[in-house]
């Protein structure tokens, strides 16, 4: 009983971000706040969020403690300077005439147990230094690397992987 | 400032027209159906430049999915007679 | 080998006849007497920014009725041609099972799009939803909103080919927008001008969301049962069964 | 001020398309499909990124729209070059010569001589060459 | 000045566009063809925002809303199908 | 702009026409028939541009007072909007009875479906 409550309580709560994510996209669609708009964005978000519960939305798992919006923060600046890092390093490799690449496909495990944070976590490592997520399984994620430095999983892992889920550890478990 | 949308039209025409020709030469049944799809993309972008962005939106949205998916669908179907 | 000597000659006189089409042909400089007509009066009469949405929906509002209709009978004929096939797959599927043995290689689990089209299909239903309503101030309408709601069913389709889609809820979707449709054009022969008349509604200031009388309404249903149908369609066509391989 | 933002707006669409050029070369010079994967999904991100951040620096009043262009891009871009990649490695598309590890074919053959008694890899690769 | 660097920057695009074009050509497997295909389509966005620039309407924007939403749809159905998934 | 849009539309039309005419593969012939599709409606597109004049959509850029100099021609527009809708629904309906035919003959080769041919 007690448990049937709490999941109940969950998919409310899910639901309810649901639709606060979908309003917010729809005020960015208009572009305006005039209580029309706000009329028609809930309506639209409302039925939007009640057909398809299993959605997930940016912040469906998201643990909104202050810690959580810091290292959201933190982890979107990290993020994109490492984007930018690694286009660069990706010119230099394609500029080069001799294409120093070293490829290899690699195994690093991950701690992370929810399903936003995963998918957030596979995204980061494909836009990001000469790596591309082939595969999620379980515990292990296979990466394609361009720039091979090493294939034990332990040191892969500390290469490729822990930047992120540092953060992403304290944004969503 | 015109030209420019002007050489980015003929790109994309030249393209159209290459993918139409890899469309009904190559041997495999499914870049046909890659190719065709790429056509009505880039028939959404020169609609747009010839300032018809409603018509632009919808070749986009249904030749971006749509149109791909039934036929991959057929073809994954019929997969048996894929040689021709 | 004469059939492609016939092809080519057919496309020889073709191209004369495109070659002579493309080198008369002068770009208008003006408007001709419809379009002016359709510049000068949309804005004051009917009170949609987007004059595309108001010849669509209003100036040749029965042209619309006709093509959802003629989408419709689409839909119902795929379904009703692919019936019968269902059944047979069906009746066939117990007896020959049919094993996957010459693909021992274990496909890959897919958890990563499954997580995506979770995150997306609501916002791919929001943007749908956004075109349709906005139908009258920005590019975009019933027809380009119902694909794009359409496209969410897709995704779902492509994550688990073998998924559920409630077959009713489609039809009710569908067979209420049509009816809503139809009756909000009647409403326009008694309160006011005519047949899908768009002054039901008052017209209200032009670029807000509540103006241009019905149309948005009636935008809204016609991209709902545009959804619907595309989405049957798919639907019918996915839930076929795979040709059982006697002859190998 | 303005029209030193305006500059910076387009130096930013010069250094997103100079980007976008960037990813066709490594599309062209790459010598196998996941590197070609690579070359293509990071490079056009960052140059889509920069392009929509010059855009927004000419015209502020798009912003938002701009914005939502560049968050949809972040989540679709990868998901549809990891579905690519899982395909080409399921497919068993050959690798360049340089490639030295491959963890993840290990680890299904291993799985599949504990499963399966029959040896599918040779079969596979076999049928994509033949269709090259 | 912008409008000089708005020229380079079409040009820079459509000199990627090209290499995406011989990708996608030549490309020796179909899942070369299918990567080549993705980059096409995302190098369009680029174009529609030129677009937008040049005529200075921000309508046009939405176009590029829906393609950047919709245009990996047909990425993954020909993966799913190369997959043997249908 | 309309001279490639023009160009670009007859030249696929011919494309479509030979693929259609020249394919064995009833899927072949289908696709030819998109990409026919898709030239006709550039055709009509093409044909309702004016240079130097913009989309008929009224907005801060484009006033309602200004629009009668401003706009091309809205109606070829609408015409090839509800065209490609319908194409899609005649593109499914082409795909379901080519699978229909597959399920009865085995085969989407045109030159074994002869019971018509005299």
């Amino acid at each position: 009983m007690l448990t049937n409550n709490k999941s109940n309580v969950f998919v409310k709560r899910r639901v309810l971000v649901m639709f606060a994510t979908l309003l917010l996209f729809w005020l960015m669609l208009q572009g305006s706040l005039g209580f029309d708009v706000i009329f028609i964005g809930i309506l639209v978000a409302g039925l939007i969020a009640y057909l398809y519960p299993s959605g997930l939305s940016f912040f469906t798992e998201f643990r909104a403690t202050p810690e959580a919006f810091k290292a959201g923060f933190r982890y979107y600046a990290y993020f994109f300077k490492e984007l930018v890092k690694s286009n660069i390093r990706l010119a230099s490799v394609v500029l080069s005439p001799s294409l120093p690449i070293n490829p290899g496909i690699v195994k690093v495990r991950t701690k992370l147990k929810s399903k936003m944070g995963r998918l957030m976590l596979a995204n980061s490592i494909t836009l990001t230094p000469g790596t591309l997520t082939v595969e999620l399984k379980d515990e292990w994620i296979y990466v394609h690397w361009v720039l091979m430095e090493s294939d034990d999983i332990e040191a892969a892992t500390r290469e490729i992987v822990s930047g992120f889920e540092s953060y992403l550890e304290v944004m969503y478990g | 400032m015109n030209n420019i949308l002007i050489g980015i039209a003929i790109l994309l025409a030249i393209s159209m027209i290459g993918a139409a020709v890899v469309a009904i030469r190559v041997k495999r049944p499914a870049i046909a159906i890659l190719a065709a799809g790429m056509i009505s993309l880039f028939a959404s972008i020169l609609f747009l430049f010839l300032a018809a962005p409603d018509v632009a939106m919808t070749e986009a949205a249904i030749g971006s999915g749509l149109t791909t998916f039934l036929f991959f669908f057929v073809l994954g179907r019929v997969r048996g007679d894929e040689h021709d | 080998m004469t059939r492609r000597f016939f092809v080519v000659l057919l496309l020889l006189g073709l191209i004369a006849i495109f070659a002579n089409l493309l080198f008369n042909y002068a770009m208008d400089s003006e408007l001709n007497q419809t379009a002016r007509y359709y510049a000068k009066h949309t804005a004051t009469d009917i009170g949609a920014a987007n004059i595309v949405t108001a010849i669509i929906v209003t100036y040749r509002g029965l042209d619309t009725l006709g093509e959802v209709t003629v989408l419709f009978l689409t839909a119902s004929i795929i379904g009703l041609v692919l019936a019968r096939s269902k059944n047979k797959a069906q009746a066939d599927a117990q007896p020959t099972q049919r094993s996957n043995q010459h693909k021992t290689r274990p496909f890959p689990s897919g958890e990563l799009l499954t997580t995506g089209s979770d995150l997306l299909v609501p916002l791919i239903l929001l943007l749908g939803a956004y075109v349709f309503i906005n139908g009258h101030l920005t590019p975009g309408g019933g027809f380009q909103g119902g694909a794009i709601l359409a496209s969410a069913a897709l995704l779902l389709l492509l994550t688990n080919p073998s998924r559920h889609f409630s077959h009713q809820l489609i039809s009710k979707v569908e067979s209420t927008s049509g009816l809503i449709f139809i009756v909000l054009g009647i409403l326009g022969i008694f309160f006011a001008g005519g047949f899908l008349d768009n002054r039901l509604l008052p017209t209200g200031t032009l670029g807000s969301i509540f103006s241009a009388g019905i149309i948005p309404v009636i935008y809204s249903f016609i991209g709902l049962k545009v959804g619907a149908e595309f989405t049957s369609m798919m639907i019918n066509l996915a839930e076929t069964e795979k040709k059982q391989e006697k002859n190998k | 001020m303005s029209a030193f933002i305006d500059f910076l707006g387009g130096l930013s669409l010069l250094a997103g398309s100079a980007f976008l050029l960037f990813g066709g070369l490594g599309l062209v010079r790459m010598p196998d499909i996941f590197n070609r994967i690579q070359a293509g999904t990071k490079t056009t991100t960052l140059g889509t990124l920069l392009t929509l951040l010059g855009a927004a620096m000419l015209h502020p009043e798009w912003s938002l729209k701009l914005l939502l262009i560049g968050v949809f891009l972040i989540f679709t871009n990868p998901l549809s070059s990891q579905v690519t990649a899982c395909t080409a490695h399921y497919r068993g598309i050959k690798k360049s010569s340089l490639t030295k590890v491959d963890r993840l074919a290990d680890d299904e053959s291993e799985s599949m001589e504990k499963s399966v008694s029959k040896n599918p890899d040779s079969e596979h690769k076999d049928k994509e060459e033949a269709e090259l | 000045m912008v409008d000089l660097l708005i020229i380079l920057a079409a040009i820079l695009a459509g000199g990627a566009f090209l290499f995406a074009l011989w990708r996608f050509l030549l490309g020796p497997t179909r899942l070369d063809r299918v990567v080549a295909f993705d980059v096409l389509t995302i190098v369009s966005i680029t174009f529609i925002v030129f677009a937008a620039l040049i005529e200075k309407r921000g309508i046009y924007l939405d176009v590029a809303l829906v393609y950047a939403l919709l245009s990996f749809l047909g990425v993954i159905a020909i993966a799913r199908y190369l997959g043997d998934r249908f | 702009m309309s001279w490639v849009a023009l160009t670009t539309g007859f030249i696929l039309i011919l494309i479509g026409l030979y693929g259609a005419l020249t394919n064995r593969n009833i899927l072949r012939i289908i696709v030819s028939f998109s990409i026919a599709n898709t030239g006709v409606n550039l055709i009509i597109v093409a044909v309702g541009y004016m240079a130097s004049r913009t989309a008929p959509i009224l907005d801060k850029t484009v006033a309602p007072t200004e629009a009668l100099e401003r706009i091309i021609d809205p109606l070829p527009q609408a015409l090839v909007l509800t065209a490609i809708v319908i194409g899609v629904g005649v593109t499914a309906l082409m795909l379901t009875y080519a699978f229909k035919l597959y399920e009865v003959k085995g085969t989407l080769d045109i030159s074994s479906y002869k019971e018509l041919k005299w």
